[in-house]
């Protein structure tokens, strides 16, 4: 484990796409145990700096240390399984699958058969999905999506659709739970569905959750420290009393000098 | 899938079970009883008709695991075909193998030659994809009909006959049940492996495959894993035809075939498994119908020869088109809400 | 929802439909065989896959030719009363479809003769007629299947190479400049193209030329600079051409502008087509093109080709042999010989054994008994016969030469010298 | 050295017009994201009609492509609203099977009114060729490379300079956002598709000059330019005249240099040349490669 309670650590990340500087110095750390809000306008680098977490951008300088593996040098896949698991802003469901199906395809990294079994299917393949059908069962319970089991998520409303992916985030079994805007586009009894669903996995689960959000008031409220990222630099970070207290960041929100 | 009023899943794997009800136990039976009975009632115009279906389901197949489910669009399928006819068909008469040990090699030969031209699917996606497969298409042609040594070149080579024991698969009657019993093994194996977490992999990579990489899904692998079944499938499809036609030449697997073979497969609907046998079906049944309907043409009162030139392609051209405005996501999917509809009368909610 | 529920019970219609067909189907075929019961001499059945639509649609006139002859025959009182019944079915050029039709017919009826269309097709198809005992009866085209004589494959018209030779003799005779001359060949990499190559570098050897110069050449080819190119360095002086009026015709452009003028162009049956030397644009000029049959503008007062000018416009298939088109009516000839042949064979075999008894056996042996066979209206050709060793109907060919635009005959039909068959 | 001069004349002549052929593929792909497969076709239909103006109606021939074009416009105009038109929104696939579907039934129509035999066009392009040093240029490939470049360079100017052009790059960059400035998609489509239609028809003129006109051999030139298309870039117009060029010198220049490998090299050499380019920049020459976002 990470040396002195610290989970993962940014370091220095820089990244640009062309002549665009997206992530520009930013350098952070997540504790074993918290809750870890990342803020800022839109284009401030919060996706981007998931993105860089997960593998799918290559920063061009700094690194990102975990369980004593860099990630920025190990491949996307690979970082799935080292137990990062993430949902996405705009939703990324495999669209034609159903809710069941989208769970368990992300259990594909814990399923050990291979694909003669799989040609065979009855047996071993046939004991080790039924076998994961039960811990897929545990999550769609805990998400209260009994309902729509067996719906193809392509034809599920926002909220719902939502709600599979941190179904499917939470299917991967992982260490640390990377979350972008969970609660985006949520009327308020959604997002308080939401907002319950992360703080009972935190709970249960006892990992490490990032969390971008725009809501200040629910960041305030179940963030344990908040990151501030304004075009691509790190601003502040702190304590949600120390954020709102923070001058850099009312300048950046209200557009102050 | 919705079940009828009153089934009620006891345990997980009755939920994921293929055959569910009494009913489908019964329509499955029959079914399994009209394929097996169906050289014996029916004319062997039909018979011959089938095999061809048979073999391109098989085909399709594998079409329909690289396109279909993994969403690697393809457009040389019939070259790997190629491959498969071809290598059973040398394997028995240079080497002299049987049938039975040369149809496995034909799968792994072009399985193999189908990784290969699915490295580029790595870096290259989308429609661009297509000329990956498409130089799959001339340059495997190509390099048949030049190679005169192995495979006789533009004038092809003859492939002896099957045989099991003393029993030599010579009439179509006999073929057909060859061709059906391999049809329904690689039926069931594309079940399989769809439902398996190969299966769900490959539909991950289709609908996102940038999504499919951070939940966990290897995209190098399961990209190369579909090229290696699709191929398979196609080099199986090959090796059959090859004994079946008995006589191999380069220009049976010309581009068009390629295209017809995404034509059965979209026509079914991608992306499930009923969809290739539908899609095969229907085809098949069009094209009769249309050969059919030339002979009809031309044997009546003089007729515009012209028109009886064009009437094949005007006829399949619109019912293809007709097809794809009313039904563009396939047979498959119609069947469902066929289905669907049919379980939930007369209580639909 | 109610447009969604006339869409589900359209399609299901369709559906269902679709199903029945093929039951429809297999029941018409079941009426006409019961309705042709009752005749006293049983029918003689032969097969063909047809190629009437598809890609290689230009070539159905050879499928009329051999329908019409057959409807001719069987008006004319068929052989010795007995009726011939052709099965056929188009197969658009289609390997698997022709083997499918093939399988069909020759297991639903007792066939004594098929006919295939396409050289995949016939190669693949001689293969099956010879398991089965079933004469193939094939349009001429592919020296394969002929040289050497394969026991039950017969060709009705002169192949690919007959037509060549046939045109490097009559050049190797208009050759005085006292040297060996220089030939060069343009082929696409078919069947139809390579077929002649073997053929022409033997026969080099023979009359004194060398072929120095194999150039490809695809049939669709925009352009063809670098076979230009390749012949003027060889110095070239006669050019062989296997394509089509198309590909023949971009080929002499291009030698032209490139300033090359070889001796002779010469090209196969194809490059006849009345649209070639306008084409060429001027450039195809004195090129050279071989016919197997009597059948051009002049030959139009020949009484054979009247006679099957009023026929075809009785028949199925329309104004075909005309003045215009001599092209399709050379390719409706094509099928006639087909015709031909079988009429030959199913004379001397009703002959041999009664028109009530003949097998494809005693056609076959029959076909070999035959000689300058003639029915009284096939003067379109020479008179067709075959030997155990040679089951070719004839080997000669006329020569036609494009002169001040029109195509002309230069010279009566002649033998071809040389055979490989013997 | 001569050879190679005149091969590369050749070559960019020829390449030109396989670059104005790709561009009917490039407009349809830039506006609806469709790879139509029946381009070939398109160029048949426009070729026969140019036909059936200057030879069965006896117009002069200059005075029949400028009757053509409209036709053309029409044609395009017309299949993407009866057909085109129920595909939106499908699975892109299933788009073009509906392509292909057009395709046969194209083939069709025109072998039922054209017959199968070849047609030829009245003498248009001189058939003369010019020298310069020894190299043999002739007028035809000449007329064929600058009718190419010519409609190119009016495409680049109707795509900067006119709204339609505008309105249409917008679209083909952003469909939402430009659905929500208030144009209409339909509308940009059916134009896409008329232009589509009408490249492809010169382009078919172009070629039936060059070689003559049939409804067998003809469509297949539609498909021929396929690894020009993808070599330029599906949505790059100067790609696609680039190449055009590109593939053209390869066809020509292989089987002169490369002949040893063996006969037909021609016809591989523009799919392993495209697909090593490919390979180092998956979006073609100068496709636009977007960032991807998740």
């Amino acid at each position: 484990m990470g040396e002195n309670g610290i989970k993962l650590r940014a370091e220095n990340i820089n990244l640009s796409f062309g002549g665009v500087e997206a992530l520009i110095d930013v350098s952070f750390e997540l504790r074993e145990h918290e809750i870890l809000a990342i803020i800022g306008p839109n284009g401030a680098g919060k996706t981007s700096l998931l993105n860089c977490i997960n593998g799918f951008y290559r920063p061009q300088k700094g690194r990102i240390m975990y369980e004593g593996y860099d990630l920025t040098k190990v491949s996307s896949h690979k970082i799935a399984k080292m137990g990062l698991s993430r949902t996405f802003q705009n939703i990324a469901l495999y669209t034609g699958l159903s809710t069941l199906d989208n769970l368990m395809a992300a259990r594909n990294i814990r399923m050990r058969y291979n694909v003669f079994a799989a040609i065979l299917y009855f047996g071993w393949a046939h004991r080790e999905e039924m076998k994961h059908r039960r811990v897929i069962e545990d999550i769609i319970e805990f998400l209260e999506m009994e309902s729509i089991r067996k719906k193809p998520v392509g034809m599920l409303p926002y909220g719902q659709r939502k709600r599979v992916e941190l179904g499917r985030a939470l299917a991967l079994e992982p260490k640390v739970l990377l979350l972008d805007e969970p609660m985006a586009g949520m009327n308020v009894e959604e997002k308080e569905d939401m907002a319950r669903f992360i703080l009972d996995t935190y709970e249960l689960k006892k990992i490490p959750v990032i969390i971008i959000e725009h809501d200040m008031g629910l960041v305030m409220d179940i963030a344990d420290r908040i990151v501030v990222l304004d075009f691509g630099r790190k601003i502040a970070e702190g304590t949600p009393d120390e954020i709102l207290a923070n001058h850099a960041v009312i300048n950046a929100y209200l557009g102050g000098e | 899938m919705r079940l009828p009023c009153g089934i009620i899943n006891k345990s997980y794997s009755q939920d994921t079970a293929i055959v569910r009800t009494n009913l489908q136990w019964l329509l499955l039976v029959l079914a399994l009883i009209t394929l097996f009975t169906f050289p014996y009632w029916a004319s062997p115009h039909w018979i011959s008709v089938m095999i061809g279906v048979w073999i391109s389901i098989i085909g399709v197949m594998g079409l329909t695991l690289l396109t279909g489910y993994a969403g690697q669009l393809s457009l040389g399928h019939m070259a790997f075909v190629a491959i498969g006819a071809y290598t059973v068909a040398i394997l028995m008469s240079d080497l002299n193998w049987p049938f039975w040990a040369a149809l496995p090699c034909a799968g792994m030969i072009s399985g193999c030659i189908g990784v290969i031209f699915g490295l580029p699917s790595l870096r290259i996606k989308g429609f661009y994809l297509v000329i990956a497969t498409l130089a799959a298409q001339f340059i495997i042609v190509h390099i048949i009909s030049r190679w005169d040594s192995l495979t006789g070149g533009v004038f092809g080579l003859s492939v002896p006959k099957v045989t099991l024991g003393g029993f030599e698969f010579k009439s179509d009657f006999s073929y057909y049940f060859l061709a059906m019993i391999f049809a329904l093994i690689a039926i069931l194996i594309a079940k399989n492996l769809s439902r398996s977490r190969i299966g769900r992999s490959w539909i991950a990579i289709r609908d996102n495959d940038i999504a499919a990489e951070i939940m966990g899904v290897d995209p190098f692998k399961y990209k190369l894993l579909a090229f290696f079944f699709g191929c398979f499938f196609a080099g199986i499809a090959g090796g059959l035809w090859a004994p079946y036609l008995r006589y191999l030449t380069p220009e049976q697997f010309t581009l068009m075939g390629s295209v017809w073979y995404l034509g059965y497969m979209v026509i079914g609907g991608m992306g499930s498994i009923m969809g290739p046998i539908a899609g095969v079906i229907f085809i098949t049944i069009l094209d009769e119908f249309t050969a059919e309907m030339v002979t009809d043409l031309a044997t009546g009162s003089p007729v515009f020869a012209g028109f009886v030139q064009a009437s094949r392609y005007i006829v399949f051209g619109l019912a293809i088109i007709l097809f794809l405005i009313f039904e563009p996501r396939g047979i498959a999917h119609r069947w469902e809400r066929i289905k669907n509809s049919y379980r939930l009368w007369p209580f639909s909610y | 929802m109610g447009r969604t529920l006339v869409k589900t019970l359209s399609i299901s219609i369709l559906v269902i439909i679709l199903m029945t067909l093929p039951l429809l189907i297999a029941c018409s075929d079941d009426d006409e065989k019961t309705e042709n019961a009752p005749e006293e001499l049983p029918d003689i059945h032969v097969g063909m896959s047809a190629l009437v639509t598809g890609p290689y649609g230009a070539y159905a006139p050879i499928t009329w030719g051999y329908l019409d002859y057959m409807k001719d025959l069987n008006e004319r009182g068929g052989i010795d009363g007995a009726q011939i019944e052709v099965h056929w079915k188009d197969c658009q050029y289609d390997v698997a479809q022709s083997i499918a039709a093939y399988a069909d017919y020759s297991k639903s009826y007792d066939l004594v003769a098929f006919t295939g269309m396409g050289t995949g097709a016939n190669l693949a198809l001689a293969e099956r007629c010879a398991e089965d005992g079933i004469v193939l009866a094939a349009i001429g085209g592919e020296p394969e299947l002929i040289w050497p004589a394969q026991e039950w494959v017969f060709a009705s018209s002169p192949n690919h190479a007959i037509g060549a030779l046939g045109a490097m003799q009559y050049a190797m005779e208009q050759w005085d400049e006292g040297r060996v001359a220089r030939v060069g060949i343009a082929y696409p990499n078919n069947p139809f193209g390579q077929s002649i190559i073997g053929p022409i570098e033997e026969y080099a050897s023979e009359l004194g030329y060398e072929v120095v110069e194999k150039q490809e050449f695809e049939l669709t080819a925009l352009d063809a600079v670098s076979q230009s190119l390749a012949f003027r360095d060889d110095e070239v002086d006669i050019v062989y051409v296997q394509g089509t009026a198309k590909s023949v015709a971009v080929l002499c452009k291009d030698m032209d502008r490139q300033g090359f003028i070889p001796k002779m162009v010469i090209g196969p049956l194809h490059v006849i087509h009345p649209a070639f030397p306008e084409l060429a644009a001027g450039t195809g000029e004195g090129v050279i093109g071989w016919n197997p049959f009597y059948l051009w503008p002049q030959d139009m007062d020949n009484e054979s080709v009247q006679y099957w000018r009023d026929k075809a416009l009785e028949y199925s298939s329309g104004d075909i042999v005309s003045e215009e088109d001599p092209y399709m009516s050379m390719l409706y000839m094509w099928g006639l010989s087909v015709g031909v042949l079988l009429e030959a064979g199913l004379r001397e075999a009703a002959a041999e054994v009664g028109a009530a008894n003949i097998t494809a056996e005693a056609l076959r042996n029959a076909l070999e008994n035959v000689t300058n066979f003639k029915t009284g209206n096939s003067g379109f050709q020479p008179g067709i016969g075959f030997s155990p060793s040679n089951h070719e109907a004839y080997s000669a060919t006329s020569l036609m030469q494009v002169q001040d635009g029109v195509w002309v005959r230069i010279n009566n039909m002649f033998e071809s010298p040389w055979k490989f068959a013997e | 050295m001569d050879t190679f001069l005149q091969l590369v004349v050749t070559g960019l002549a020829v390449g030109a017009t396989y670059g104005l052929i790709a561009l009917g593929f490039v407009l349809i792909y830039k506006a609806s994201g469709v790879l139509n497969l029946a381009q070939g076709e398109l160029m048949m239909f426009g070729a026969y009609i140019c036909f059936v103006f200057s030879v069965q109606a006896n117009i002069p021939f200059y005075a029949a492509v400028a009757l053509t074009l409209p036709v053309a416009l029409l044609i395009g105009a017309v299949i993407e609203r009866f057909f085109l038109r129920y595909m939106i929104g499908q699975p892109l696939i299933s788009v073009i099977m509906m392509t292909i579907g057009l395709m046969i039934l194209m083939r069709g129509i025109a072998t039922w009114i054209w017959g199968t035999e070849p047609k030829v066009y009245p003498q248009v392009f001189p058939q003369e060729s010019m020298s310069i040093g020894s190299v043999n240029i002739s007028y035809e490939y000449l007329w064929a490379a600058g009718l190419s470049i010519f409609f190119v360079l009016i495409y680049i100017i109707f795509f900067r300079f006119t709204k339609s052009g505008l309105v249409m790059r917008a679209t083909s960059d952003d469909e939402h956002a430009a659905l929500s400035i208030g144009i209409s998609i339909k509308k940009v489509l059916s134009q896409s598709w008329a232009i589509a239609a009408l490249t492809a028809a010169v382009g078919g003129i172009i070629i039936g000059a060059l070689v003559g006109l049939d409804t067998t051999s003809f469509p297949q030139y539609g498909l021929k330019v396929l690894p020009v298309v993808l070599l330029g870039g599906l949505d790059s117009i100067p790609g696609a005249i680039i190449g055009g060029i590109l593939i053209g010198l390869t066809e020509n220049l292989v089987p002169e240099y490369l002949g040893f490998l063996g006969g037909g090299m021609e016809e591989l050499a523009p799919y392993i040349l495209v697909l090593i380019v490919l390979i180092v920049r998956p979006h073609g020459l100068f496709g636009l490669k977007r960032i991807e976002r998740i």
